[in-house]
């Protein structure tokens, strides 16, 4: 440690290149960086209680010319007189051990920056693309769209389906189902057609279409042919007969016979 | 090769190949040594490029480099981007898949809209329906059914695998909190649409 | 040299020069004859365009044609180049390539400056460097990594391709006598950055 505190701070720069110096680093860090990297020149190794001395003597002499030094200057200038008040302390004290491990720090930091500083340089040193190298300016597309294949799933297909339903029951206005009844005139037309095959003193059931299905069609049929039956007897063109109450009605032909 | 024309050799090269456009020959020419020979340089840089996956080419604007013509098939990379069916393609060929065989008017019944021939033609060209006789009905309208096509898109392996119209017919109230495993319920038809298709059950 | 080979050489030939960039290996695989040996491809692409004002370059995980080198002052006098970066641009991005995933307070207290908005403009700009994630730590800073144009633009076949950081600075003599502690001495500050781009291993 003895040769660090006898190590002569270099020639400190006159004022005002100092101050346009200080103004093209990018803070003190990088200052104290440049400072390490001069010292190559005259001393095979570099003590940090040198770089320190260093960097306080450009402060001072920045500071005589410009009071108004940006903070982190003095900060730092700060710093590093409390460093080396610790570095000057002899060995094994508590305080002197303080001081080793910040200027372990400050080593380190340094390191990281110059790491920084060799592989920025390195990179630049590389030939760079659209700098040096350049690659091909036109490329071709190679590539083909082909929309001719369907995007197809179940989800999609179950949600139309759905979509589709309820759309058309929002849609869907009340209208009453149209009752088709079998008519009297339906009634007359069958029974003047069926009189001539069906045997005499057929029921009046015998006389209803086969289409027939519901209980309501079965009683309006009926009716329809109860009606035309009695339209018809009234005109002559057959008989009615019912043996009971709630009986079958039978119907049966006009005879000449029976008509007195 | 002399050493000049060599080199005036790589630098046409360079150039050519970093050029957004075609190089004029006058813009070459310009960019050469001063002793170049034009003519020698095109030449031996053509040569260079001879057979190879890489041609020079003397296009309207000047000198180009492309890939060999003949290699065009095996370096085209086809994308496929599926088109979607339109909504109402969808829509009827949902309705054809439920209520087949089914005619035009009975779709529109049941879409409770009418529906455009171009819908139609639509399912048709992309195989997914097909006319299956004719209904004995006033008209005789034609009645539609789906394909094996379709099943096939579908990955379907038969039309008992759609799920079940009672399934998907149920008050929606009740399809948003599923009793029933999803695969039997319509539960999730009711959610937003999920980013992959629904598995095959 | 075999046909085959030959027509595989061609292939790829026309595959990397027509792609914008970096030509992945397994795509190149994909696209040769199933029988193609692909360093044999590759070697044999690789030998016909050494020497050439156009070379093949192994970068960013892929195969590229870029202009030789050796071209750069007269090809820049025809091709219109941006600017360079600026030393405090490099110096950001040499510390985001090595302490990748970083924060922009990290950077600033590695260079011991503040860091401006430009020069993370100019970086993002460039493409050369891009957000991944937050810090989880408080105020949730970005962190920050480089691109694989980081890798295009440098000429880097991976990150691992950067000299190791411990090869950038240490004095051959200060490690050979580490008789000082390397807390004390500055000696580490004193290489000079290598002038010459680390070969390609």
């Amino acid at each position: 440690m003895a040769e660090k505190a006898d190590t002569p701070a270099e020639a400190v720069p006159d004022a005002d290149r100092l101050l346009l110096q200080l103004d093209g680093f990018e803070g003190p860090l990088d200052l104290l960086l440049d400072l390490a990297r001069q010292q190559k020149l005259d001393l095979a190794t570099i003590s940090i209680l040198s770089l320190v001395d260093q960097f306080l003597a450009v402060i001072e002499g920045a500071r005589r010319v410009r009071l108004e030094l940006a903070a982190d200057w003095l900060v730092m200038a700060a710093w590093l007189a409390w460093l080396k008040s610790r570095l000057l302390l002899p060995p094994g004290d508590a305080a002197a051990e303080e001081g080793e491990v910040a200027a372990e720090t400050l080593a380190a930091r340094l390191r990281d920056l110059a790491q920084v500083r060799s592989l920025a340089g390195w990179l630049s040193n590389r030939p760079q693309l659209g700098q040096d190298v350049f690659k091909r300016g036109e490329p071709e597309d190679l590539t083909e769209t082909d929309r001719s294949k369907l995007a197809l799933d179940i989800v999609s297909l179950m949600r139309a389906y759905l979509v589709a339903l309820r759309r058309a029951n929002t849609m869907r206005v009340y209208r009453p189902r149209p009752v088709a009844l079998w008519s009297v005139q339906d009634a007359l037309a069958r029974l003047k057609r069926m009189m001539r095959s069906l045997p005499d003193w057929s029921t009046l059931e015998s006389f209803l279409p086969e289409t027939i299905s519901t209980p309501l069609e079965r009683r309006g049929a009926m009716a329809s042919a109860l009606i035309a039956g009695l339209e018809m007897a009234r005109n002559g063109d057959l008989q009615l007969r019912q043996d009971e109450h709630f009986g079958p009605i039978l119907l049966g032909q006009m005879k000449a016979e029976e008509d007195q | 090769m002399s050493d000049t024309l060599q080199d005036d050799i790589r630098l046409a090269e360079a150039l050519i190949f970093a050029s957004a456009t075609p190089v004029p020959s006058s813009a070459l020419v310009r960019s050469l040594s001063m002793e170049a020979d034009f003519d020698a340089v095109m030449t031996g840089l053509t040569a260079l490029y001879t057979g190879r996956g890489v041609e020079l080419a003397q296009v309207a604007g000047g000198w180009q480099f492309r890939t060999a013509p003949d290699l065009a098939p095996r370096l085209r990379r086809v994308i496929e981007v599926p088109r979607r069916l339109p909504r109402v393609a969808m829509e009827t060929l949902a309705i054809i898949a439920y209520h087949q065989p089914v005619t035009r008017p009975e779709i529109e019944e049941i879409r409770g809209a009418s529906l455009s021939q171009n819908t139609m033609d639509q399912l048709l060209e992309a195989g997914l329906i097909v006319p299956k006789g004719r209904k004995e009905a006033p008209g005789r309208p034609t009645l539609w059914a789906t394909t094996p096509s379709f099943l096939a898109q579908f990955g379907l392996s038969d039309l008992r695998q759609l799920p079940r119209r009672d399934d998907l017919l149920l008050d929606p109230d009740a399809l948003a909190q599923p009793a029933e495993p999803v695969s039997n319920s319509a539960a999730f038809l009711l959610a937003e649409p999920p980013g992959e298709p629904v598995p095959d059950v």
